[in-house]
C-alpha cells in the first residue's frame, strides 16, 4: 500500500465522530470492553493487558456541532471538554465500559466528577500520577494508584489480570514506541518526505486502532515513504509546543506547513510518547511501569519540575536534536498549564537564542489567516535574514 | 536595475506601489490605493498592477518581481508572497528609518513589530480573535455618531473629559457608547474615550514584544488617525514606555512598499544565487 | 466612600481583633530582614500553618495578597503588569496579581516592601494552576521550593494510599526542608500545641457559620463569613489569637440571635430577611462592596458558602487532631472543599440548600478559576432537580476588574429575586 | 379609559404595548433604539396610542350598521396609509430643513448655498419617490423612518451630486448628522389633526354606501377618548436609564416569560433572541419563570451579528434570510463574533463559497449558540416559542424548528409575528396586574 491510502484510510477513521472502527472491534467478538481515556497519559498496557482497547479521546474536532456541550461549560473554559461532553450526551461514546480522565489539569480531574453524575453506570476514574519523583514517596503512592486501576479494571474485566499479560502488554507497546520514534525521526531528518498532517493523521488512528494494527500500519506507512518522492520546499524548521491536550484542527496544522514552516517535532497527543524509553519487560511490571515515568517520562506543562534549572530543557533538547529554527508556541485559548508555563519556556528560548512565537486555538478555530500571518511571518523572518 | 510591484491587499483597500532598486537604492515610481466597497479583492489587485504600470509606463513584461502580502496569497499572477508583518517592518524603514516597531493598525488586527535598523523583523505580537478595541469597532461608532472617519482625529483632541470605555467586547461597546450619548457626553470625549482604550490595548502589544525606545512607526488604515497618534503617546507614557509614535502621509502604503522592496531583494537575491551555481 | 460609611457603623470588638492582628503580621513579614526570621510563602487551601510555626518561620499567602490588592483597585493594574509581560489572558488572575506586585516592589498593605520568601512550599491542594504559580515564582526567586502533592480525591473518599503519601511527603520532603531553611529542629510537641489550638478556634468558626440556620440568620455567611474565615485560613490557626478572635466572635454573634438581629454589612445592620441564598464560588474581589451591596439592598443573606471551606471544611466534622498529627494535617489537606470530587461538592451544596431552608442556589462563576468553575453549571442542574430549588448563576472574576460588569451581574441578580419573589406569590395564592 | 402600558427597551428597538384594564391588548408600537431611550420610549409610546386608536376606530366602525367587515378594514388601511404619508412627509421635510442647516458648517465653507441647492433638487425627487410607498396595497421595507428615508436618500443624492458638482462625501455628512436630530424629534402633537386630515382623504377616495358624516362621528368620538397612562412598566436593556422608579421596572426575563405565556398559555420553554443577548427561558404554567440563561459577556451569535453582516453584504436585514433560504448546503461558520463576522465571511468567499450557503452557515451558527442557551436553561420540555428581532428571519426559523425537532423530538413550536413584542407584552401585564390586582 502506497501512503496516499494509508492517510486516506487515517483521515476516514479521523473524520468519524460515531467512532465505528472502535464500535466494529467491541460487535466481532462478544465480551469485548472498551475502555476510553483523554490526555495526557495512562498506562495503556493494563488496559490491553486486561484484553480490552484503550481508546484515546481528543475531543470532537472541528466538525462537532456542540449544542449541549457548551450548557455545560463557561465560555472561558476550552473546548476539549464541552466536545467530549456532547460525544457523551449525543450517544457516540455509547459503547465505552469505562472512562479515564488522567491528571493533566483541573478541568479533565472535574470532568470525571461530571462524568459520573452524568453516566453513573460507566466505569469512570480520576487517574492521578505523582509529582514526586522518589522511587519511595511518589513512586510507593504510583504504584498503589495503578494497582487500584488493575484491581478495577480486573473486575471490569471479570478475570484477573496477571504479571505475565502486563509485561506481555509492555513489550507490544515498547515496538510501538520505538515505530513512533521511527516516524518522528524519519520526519525529522526529511520532513517534506512527512508531511505534518500526514504525521498527525497517522497518530490520531494510533488513538482508536488496537495496538498491533497500528503497528502493522506504521511500519506499513514507513516502508511506503520510502519509495516516494516528494518536492522538498524552501521552508524552515519549527518546533510545536503547547498542543498536548485539546488539538488543534487539522486545517491549523496545514496552515503552519503551508505558510512556510517544516514542523521536526511536536507535543500533540504526547500519549503516545509519553513514555521516552523501552519500558522493561522483566519482573514486577508495575513496578517497571511506575519507574518509566519517574524517570523516563517526557516533560510537559503537566507536570511538576523539580528544578529551576530544568524548567523547558526538554524542549531546548528537542531543538538541539532535530536542528530547529525556531519555535511555535500553540496552545488551546484558556488552556492553563499550557499557557502558565509558556512563559518560562518563551524566556529559556530568549536565552538561548531560539526564535519563537505564540498563540491560541480551538479545536473549531475557523479563521486561519492570522495564523497564517503569524506563521509566514515567522517563517519570512527565518528565512530572508538566515 | 530590478522593477518590482508590492500589491498589498488587505481588508478595507488594496495598495499597489512600483519600484525601481539597483544597489540597495529604492525609487518609488507609481501607486495606487482603492478602497474594496464590496469588490473582488483579486480583481482590484489586478487593477492595481495595471494601473502603476500605466502610470509609470513600464511594461509588465519589465517587472521582475511582483510580491503580494496581506491577504494576497491566492494571487495567480504574483511572483512570490510576504506575509504583512515582514512587509510592514521593511515599509516602515523605507518611509521614517528611525523606526524600530511598527505598529499597524488595521481593521480587525492590531500587529506590534519590532525591527532593526533593516527592517528584519525581531518579534511581533497580534491581537486576538476578539474584536475588541479594532478598526472596525471605531468605524461603526462614528458611522453612528455621524462622524466621517476624517473627522475623528480632530474631534477626539478637543475632548477634554474622556469618558471611559469599559466593556470589553466590541459590540456591548457599542451599547455602552449608545448610553453615553444619552447622557449627554460630547462626541469628542466619547471618541477619545475609544481612542484611549484602542491605544492602551495596542501599548500593550507594545510592551510584550519590548519595544524597547525610540520611534515607533504607525502603518495601516489608521496611522492618519491623529487622534489615536495622542491616545497612543499619552499611553504609552502611562505605560513608561519610551517610545514616540510617528506616522507618515503614506503610512497606509507601508505594506506594499514594503513587499515591492522585499521583491527586489529577494528577485536579486535569486539571481545572485543562479549566478553562483 | 468608606471613611463616612464607617463612622455610622460600630466597629465590633472581633473586627477590631482582627484587624489588628493583621496588621501585627503584615508587620512582622516586612520586618524580617530585623528579625531575622524566615518567610515560608504557601497557599491557603491546605496550608500548613501550625507546622510553619513549629519552625518559628512566618507565612505568606500569595493569594491574600491578590486578594488584598483587589480590594484596594490595586490589582488591575498589577494583572496588566504580568499580562504585558507575556502571561496570558486566559489564565488565573491571582497569579498575574502576584507577579505583577511583584513588580511592583511588593508593597505589602502597611506601604513597607515585602521581602522575598526564604521557602516556597507548593502545598499543592485542589486546583493545578499552583504547581505552575510556584514554579514561575521560583523562577523569579530562585529560592528552595520544596512541592507537597496532596492528591485529588476522585472517586470522593481519602484512601490510605492517599493519607500515605501525603504523610511521607511531610516527614521525608518538607519537615527536613523546613529544618534547612528555618535552622530550626522539628519539635512534635509543639505541632500538637498548635493543633490543639487550631481545633478549639474550628469549633467556635462552625458554631458561627452554622447560626445561619436561625431563620433571620444573624450573619452573611459569604460576604461577612470572608472575614470570619480569615485568621483560621490564613497565618493564624493554631494560634491563641485565633481562640480569642472566634470566642469574642461567637460571642458576638450570640447577642445578635438573642437580640433578634441580621447580619452586619457595610452600611449597619440588615433589614429585613426577604431572600436565603446558599452560594456556591468565591466572591469578586474588585467590587466586593458592590457586589454586597446587590444583595444587601434586596435583603438577600447568603446563610451558606462554599468558598468559606476552601481552606477547610469543618462543618462536616473535620478537626485538628493534636494525638494523630501528619495523619490529620494530611486529612486536613485533602479534605479542603476543592479537592473533593463533584458529586462530593454537589451533596455538600444539596445538603446546605435543605439544612439552612434557602431559596436557591447561586453560583458566582469565575473566570480564573477552572478548579471551582469547570463543571459548576452541571452542578447547578443537579441541585435543582434534587432540591426542587431555582439556581442563577452569575460570572465576575476575582481580582480583574475588567471582568466584574456590575450591570451584567444586577441584572441576573434581580431577575433571580424576583424569580424567587414571583414563585413564592403564586405558591402563597394556590 | 385606563391604559396599561409595557414598554421593552431593546438595544436595537424599543416595543410598547397598551393594554386595556381587562388585560385585552389595544395597540403595539416599535421604534428603534437610537441614541436616547427618553426619546425612543416616547416615540414607541406614541405609535403604540396610535395602534390602540386604530383598534378603537375598528371597535366603533363595527357598531355602525351598513359598514361589512371588509369595507371597515380597507377603510382602516387607506386611514393608516394617509396618516403615515401625512407623518412621514412631516418628518421628510423637518429632515430637509436640518440638512439645511447642518449645511451652513465651517467645513463647508462659502458652499451653503450650493449645498441648499443640490438638497432641495434632492428632497423634491425624494418626496415624489418616496410617495408612491404609502401607495395602496404597497409593502414598505421597514417601519423605519431612517431606513425609508435613508436607502434612497443614497441613490438621489449620489446622481444629483454628480450633475450639480457637489460631493457626494459631503451630502452623506450632512445627511448622517441631520438624521439623527431629525430621529429625536418627536412628531408634532397635532394627532387629531391628522387622523381627520387624514379621514377625509380617505372618504374622498371611497365610493361608500354609508353616511360620510356617520362615520366621521364614529372617529371623532374615538379620538375624544382620553387614553389615560395608568401605569407603565418599563423593562428590556435601557430599563436603568429610564426615569422609572423601581416598582416600575421588571427584568426582561420575567417580562418574556409572562409575555410568551399570554401568547401560549402552554408554552415551557422561550427563546428570544435580540440585538445583543440571547435568553433561554423556562416558565411554569403560571408564566412565572423557573430558570433562565443568558449569553454571558459576549456578544457573539446575537441579532447584531446578522446586523453586521447585512451591512457587509449591503443588504437590508430582511434580505438575508431570503438569501439563506436558498442554499443548498450549510458552510460550517466557527467564528461567532459579531465583528469578525465580516471577516470570516470574506474569508469564505475568497475561498469560493456561495453567498447563499455562506449565509444558511451563519444563520446555523447562531442558532447553534441559542441550542446550547436553551440547553444550559434546562432544555425544552414542552410547547415551544421563538421571540424577539430575530424570529422574523425565517432562515432562523427554520434551522431553529429543525435542531428543535432533533433534539427534544416533536414539540410545538410558536412563532407570532408579533412575539417581538413579547418583552412589552409582558410588561403590560405587570402594569395591568399592579393596579388592578391591588385594587
Ligand atoms: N471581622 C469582620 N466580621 C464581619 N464583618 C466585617 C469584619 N470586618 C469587616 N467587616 C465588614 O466589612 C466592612 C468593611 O470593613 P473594613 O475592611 O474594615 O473596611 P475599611 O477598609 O473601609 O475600613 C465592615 O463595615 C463590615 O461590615
Ligand atoms: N425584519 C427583520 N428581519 C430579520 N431580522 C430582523 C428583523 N428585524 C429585526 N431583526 C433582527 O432582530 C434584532 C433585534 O432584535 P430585538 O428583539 O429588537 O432586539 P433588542 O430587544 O435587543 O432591541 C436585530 O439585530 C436583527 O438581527
Ligand atoms: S486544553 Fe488545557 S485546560 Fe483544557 S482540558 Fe486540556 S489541559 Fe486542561
Ligand atoms: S466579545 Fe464581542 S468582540 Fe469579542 S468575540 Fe465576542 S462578540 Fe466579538
Ligand atoms: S485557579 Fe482557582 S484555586 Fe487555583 S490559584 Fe487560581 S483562584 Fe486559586
Amino acid at each position: 500500500m502506497g501512503t496516499e491510502s494509508i492517510i486516506a484510510r487515517c483521515e476516514t477513521l479521523f473524520e468519524d465522530i460515531d467512532f465505528q472502527v472502535v464500535r466494529e472491534w467491541k460487535a466481532a467478538q462478544q465480551g469485548r470492553k472498551v475502555v476510553g481515556f483523554m490526555p495526557v497519559y495512562v498506562p495503556e498496557e493494563i488496559i490491553h493487558a486486561a484484553g480490552m482497547l484503550p481508546m484515546g479521546i481528543l475531543g470532537g474536532g472541528s466538525d462537532l456541532e456542540v449544542i449541549h456541550g457548551d450548557a455545560f461549560y463557561q465560555s472561558y473554559i476550552c473546548r476539549i471538554p464541552r466536545s467530549t461532553v456532547e460525544l457523551g450526551i449525543t450517544g457516540r461514546l455509547d459503547f465505552l465500559d469505562g472512562m479515564l480522565f488522567p491528571s493533566i489539569c483541573d478541568v479533565i480531574r472535574n470532568l470525571s466528577g461530571m462524568w459520573k453524575l452524568m453516566q453513573p453506570k460507566v466505569y469512570a476514574r480520576y487517574f492521578d500520577v505523582p509529582q514526586n519523583y522518589q522511587d519511595d514517596v511518589g513512586g510507593v503512592y504510583y504504584q498503589e494508584e495503578m494497582q487500584e486501576l488493575r484491581r478495577d479494571l480486573a473486575k471490569l474485566a471479570g478475570h484477573e489480570i496477571s504479571d505475565e499479560a502486563i509485561l506481555g502488554s509492555i513489550g507490544i507497546y515498547n515496538r510501538h514506541r520505538q515505530l513512533v520514534r521511527d516516524l518522528y525521526a524519519l520526519r525529522s531528518a526529511e520532513p517534506w518526505k512527512v508531511p505534518s498532517t500526514e504525521a498527525y493523521l497517522l497518530m490520531r488512528a494510533g488513538m482508536l486502532l488496537p495496538v498491533e494494527e497500528h503497528i502493522e500500519m506504521l511500519k506499513g506507512y514507513l516502508a511506503a515513504v520510502e519509495l516516494e518522492d516528494k518536492p522538498r520546499r524552501d521552508n524552515c524548521r519549527v518546533i510545536i509546543n503547547g498542543s498536548f491536550c485539546e488539538q488543534p484542527p487539522l486545517n491549523l496544522i496545514k496552515s503552519i506547513e503551508m505558510a512556510g514552516c517544516y514542523v521536526v517535532d511536536d507535543d500533540y497527543m504526547l500519549v503516545n510518547r509519553w513514555l521516552m524509553e523501552e519500558v522493561s519487560t522483566e519482573g514486577d511490571p508495575i513496578r517497571n511501569l511506575a519507574d518509566a515515568f519517574l524517570h523516563h517520562s517526557a516533560d510537559s506543562a503537566a507536570k511538576y519540575c523539580t528544578k529551576k534549572e530544568e524548567v523547558g530543557q526538554y524542549l531546548l533538547d528537542s531543538v538541539k536534536k532535530n536542528s530547529a529554527e525556531g519555535v511555535i508556541f500553540a496552545a488551546p485559548s484558556f488552556c492553563d498549564p499550557a499557557l502558565l508555563e509558556r512563559p518560562m519556556l518563551a524566556d529559556r528560548m530568549t536565552q538561548h537564542n531560539i526564535p519563537h512565537i505564540s498563540f491560541k486555538y480551538a479545536e473549531n478555530s475557523g479563521q486561519m489567516q492570522p495564523i497564517r500571518e503569524q506563521a509566514g511571518t515567522f517563517a519570512d523572518s527565518i528565512k530572508l535574514w538566515s | 536595475m530590478t522593477i518590482s510591484v508590492g500589491i498589498d491587499i488587505g481588508t478595507g483597500a488594496v495598495k499597489t506601489a512600483l519600484f525601481r532598486s539597483s544597489g540597495g537604492n529604492y525609487e518609488w515610481l507609481a501607486r495606487c490605493n482603492d478602497k474594496i466597497r464590496q469588490r473582488d479583492p483579486l480583481e482590484l489587485a489586478r487593477k492595481g498592477l495595471d494601473q502603476v504600470l500605466e502610470e509609470s509606463g513600464i511594461g509588465e513584461e519589465e517587472v521582475d518581481y511582483i510580491a503580494t502580502t496581506g491577504e494576497g496569497e491566492n494571487v495567480t499572477f504574483s511572483t512570490g508572497h510576504f506575509y504583512s508583518m515582514t512587509t510592514h517592518g521593511r515599509g516602515a524603514i523605507y518611509l521614517d528609518p528611525e523606526a524600530r516597531a511598527v505598529l499597524d493598525m488595521g481593521a480587525l488586527h492590531g500587529r506590534a513589530i519590532k525591527i532593526d535598523g533593516l527592517g528584519k523583523v525581531l518579534t511581533y505580537r497580534m491581537t486576538s480573535q476578539c474584536a475588541s478595541g479594532s478598526g472596525q469597532f471605531l468605524e461603526n461608532i462614528s458611522r453612528y455618531l455621524g462622524i466621517p472617519q476624517n473627522e475623528i482625529g480632530d474631534l477626539s483632541k478637543q475632548a477634554d473629559n474622556p469618558e471611559n470605555v469599559s466593556s470589553i467586547c466590541a459590540v456591548l461597546a457599542e451599547t455602552d457608547v449608545i448610553n453615553m450619548v444619552s447622557r449627554g457626553i460630547t462626541a469628542p470625549n466619547i471618541l477619545r474615550g475609544i481612542h484611549d482604550s484602542m491605544a492602551g490595548r495596542l501599548a500593550k502589544l507594545l510592551r510584550v514584544i519590548k519595544a524597547g525606545d525610540g520611534v515607533v512607526f504607525l502603518s495601516g488604515g489608521l496611522a492618519l488617525d491623529e487622534g489615536l497618534v495622542d491616545s497612543l503617546n499619552a499611553a504609552m507614557k502611562i505605560q513608561k514606555l519610551k517610545l514616540v509614535a510617528r506616522n507618515h502621509p503614506d503610512s497606509p502604503y507601508s505594506g506594499a512598499i514594503g513587499a515591492a522592496i522585499w521583491g527586489a531583494f529577494r528577485h536579486e537575491k535569486l539571481n545572485a544565487m543562479a549566478e553562483a551555481s | 466612600m468608606s471613611a463616612d460609611i464607617q463612622t455610622e457603623v460600630i466597629k465590633e470588638a472581633s473586627m477590631l481583633k482582627q484587624k489588628e492582628m493583621i496588621a501585627r503580621n503584615y508587620d512582622e513579614l516586612t520586618s524580617t530582614a530585623e528579625s531575622g526570621r524566615k518567610m515560608v510563602s504557601t497557599f491557603v487551601p491546605g496550608n500548613l500553618n501550625e507546622l510553619i510555626n513549629c519552625f518559628g518561620m512566618l507565612n505568606n499567602l500569595p493569594e491574600i495578597n491578590a486578594i488584598n490588592n483587589g480590594m484596594r483597585k490595586k490589582s488591575g493594574a498589577m494583572i496588566m503588569d504580568a499580562e504585558r509581560a507575556g502571561h496570558s489572558e486566559d489564565v488565573c488572575t491571582y497569579v498575574k496579581a502576584d507577579i505583577g506586585m511583584m513588580s511592583k516592589g511588593n508593597i505589602a498593605p502597611n506601604g513597607k516592601p515585602m521581602p522575598a520568601p526564604d521557602m516556597l512550599l507548593l502545598s499543592y491542594t485542589g486546583c493545578f494552576t499552583f504547581m505552575k504559580w510556584f514554579e514561575l515564582l521560583r523562577h523569579e526567586y530562585g529560592c528552595e521550593t520544596v512541592m507537597l502533592q496532596v492528591p485529588y480525591t476522585g472517586d470522593g473518599v481519602i484512601t490510605d494510599n492517599m493519607r500515605q503519601f501525603v504523610v511521607k511527603q511531610l516527614k521525608e520532603e518538607v519537615i527536613p526542608a523546613m529544618e534547612r531553611v528555618s535552622g530550626v529542629k522539628f519539635d512534635i510537641d509543639r505541632l500538637r500545641e498548635n493543633l490543639a489550638r487550631s481545633a478549639k478556634a474550628e469549633d467556635d468558626l462552625v458554631w458561627v457559620l452554622e447560626s445561619a440556620k436561625n431563620v433571620r440568620s444573624p450573619i452573611d455567611a459569604y460576604f461577612g463569613g470572608v472575614y470570619y474565615i480569615g485568621p483560621i485560613f490564613t497565618a493564624f490557626r493554631g494560634t491563641e489569637d485565633a481562640v480569642e478572635y472566634y470566642r469574642l466572635l461567637r460571642g458576638e454573634v450570640e447577642k445578635r440571635i438573642e437580640q433578634g438581629l441580621g447580619p452586619i454589612t457595610p452600611e449597619g445592620d440588615m433589614d429585613e430577611e426577604r431572600y436565603r441564598l446558599v452560594v456556591e464560588g468565591p466572591p469578586n474581589w474588585t467590587s466586593f462592596r458592590e457586589f454586597w451591596k446587590m444583595f444587601y439592598d434586596e435583603g438577600a443573606v447568603v446563610v451558606a458558602s462554599t468558598y468559606t471551606k476552601v481552606g477547610g471544611v469543618y462543618d462536616l466534622g473535620f478537626r485538628h487532631d493534636p494525638e494523630r498529627p501528619l495523619e490529620s494535617l494530611a486529612e486536613y489537606c485533602l479534605g479542603c472543599y476543592t479537592n473533593r470530587n463533584l458529586p462530593s461538592r454537589v451533596e455538600l451544596l444539596e445538603k446546605y440548600v435543605n439544612e439552612y431552608q434557602a431559596d436557591g442556589l447561586l453560583i458566582n462563576s469565575i473566570k480564573s478559576c477552572n478548579s471551582f468553575s469547570a463543571g459548576q453549571l452541571l452542578m447547578m442542574q443537579e441541585i435543582e432537580k434534587r432540591t426542587g430549588k431555582p439556581g442563577a448563576f452569575i460570572e465576575t472574576d476575582l481580582v480583574d476588574p475588567r471582568y466584574f460588569s456590575a450591570a451584567n451581574v444586577k441584572n441576573r441578580l434581580e431577575s433571580y429575586f424576583q424569580m424567587i419573589n414571583q414563585k413564592r406569590q403564586s405558591t402563597k395564592v394556590a | 379609559m385606563k391604559c396599561y402600558i409595557g414598554i421593552d427597551l431593546g438595544s436595537t428597538t424599543t416595543k410598547a404595548v397598551v393594554m386595556d384594564a381587562g388585560g385585552e391588548v389595544l395597540g403595539r408600537g416599535i421604534t428603534n433604539s437610537r441614541s436616547n431611550y427618553d426619546t425612543a420610549s416616547r416615540v414607541a409610546k406614541l405609535e403604540a396610542f396610535i395602534s390602540t386608536r386604530f383598534t378603537l376606530f375598528h371597535r366603533a366602525l363595527e357598531k355602525v350598521s351598513g359598514l361589512q367587515e371588509a369595507q371597515v378594514d380597507r377603510l382602516l388601511e387607506n386611514l393608516e396609509r394617509h396618516f403615515r404619508l401625512e407623518l412621514f412627509l412631516e418628518q421628510l421635510n423637518d429632515l430637509h430643513q436640518t440638512c439645511a442647516v447642518n449645511a451652513d458648517d465651517l467645513r463647508y465653507p462659502g458652499q451653503k448655498d450650493r449645498i441648499c441647492a443640490v438638497l432641495d433638487v434632492v428632497f423634491q425627487k425624494l418626496a415624489e419617490k418616496l410617495q408612491k410607498l404609502f401607495g395602496p396595497g404597497v409593502r414598505r421595507k421597514s417601519d423605519f423612518f431612517r431606513d425609508l428615508a435613508g436607502s434612497e436618500y443614497m441613490a438621489v443624492a449620489e446622481e444629483a451630486s454628480k450633475t450639480m458638482g457637489v460631493f457626494f462625501e459631503t451630502l452623506i455628512n450632512i445627511y448622517d448628522k441631520s438624521i439623527i436630530d431629525v430621529e429625536n424629534r418627536p412628531p408634532n402633537a397635532d394627532m387629531a389633526g391628522k387622523f381627520l386630515r387624514a379621514l377625509d382623504r380617505v372618504l374622498r377616495e371611497e365610493d361608500l354606501t354609508v353616511d360620510p358624516e356617520t362615520i366621521k362621528q364614529a372617529i371623532k368620538d374615538v379620538l375624544d377618548v382620553e387614553l389615560e397612562e395608568s401605569y407603565v412598566v418599563g423593562t428590556g436593556y435601557g430599563r436603568v436609564r429610564l426615569p422609572f422608579s423601581k416598582d416600575h421596572i421588571r427584568s426582561e426575563i420575567l417580562c418574556h416569560g409572562l409575555g410568551a405565556h399570554l401568547m401560549y398559555p402552554n408554552t415551557r420553554t422561550v427563546l428570544d433572541i435580540g440585538g445583543q443577548d440571547t435568553k433561554g427561558i423556562q416558565v411554569d404554567s403560571k408564566g412565572i419563570v423557573v430558570n433562565f440563561q443568558m449569553n454571558d459577556r459576549c456578544a457573539a451569535g446575537c441579532g447584531r451579528y446578522l446586523g453586521y453582516i447585512a451591512d457587509e453584504m449591503n443588504l437590508g436585514l430582511h434580505e438575508l434570510g431570503p438569501m439563506a433560504m436558498k442554499a443548498t448546503k450549510a458552510v460550517r461558520i466557527n467564528s461567532t463574533c459579531t465583528v469578525f463576522a465580516g471577516a470570516e465571511l470574506r474569508d469564505r468567499l475568497a475561498l469560493g463559497e456561495k453567498r447563499e450557503n455562506i449565509m444558511a452557515g451563519l444563520h446555523r451558527s447562531i442558532i447553534l449558540r441559542a441550542m446550547s442557551i436553551i440547553s444550559r436553561s434546562g432544555g425544552v420540555t414542552n410547547e415551544f416559542t421563538f421571540t424577539g428581532g430575530v424570529a422574523k428571519n425565517e432562515a432562523a426559523v427554520t434551522e431553529l424548528k429543525k435542531l428543535v425537532r432533533e433534539n427534544y423530538g416533536d414539540v410545538k413550536i410558536n412563532i407570532d409575528p408579533d412575539s417581538i413584542y413579547t418583552g412589552a407584552l409582558g410588561g403590560a401585564e405587570f402594569a395591568r396586574r399592579a393596579v388592578e390586582q391591588e385594587a
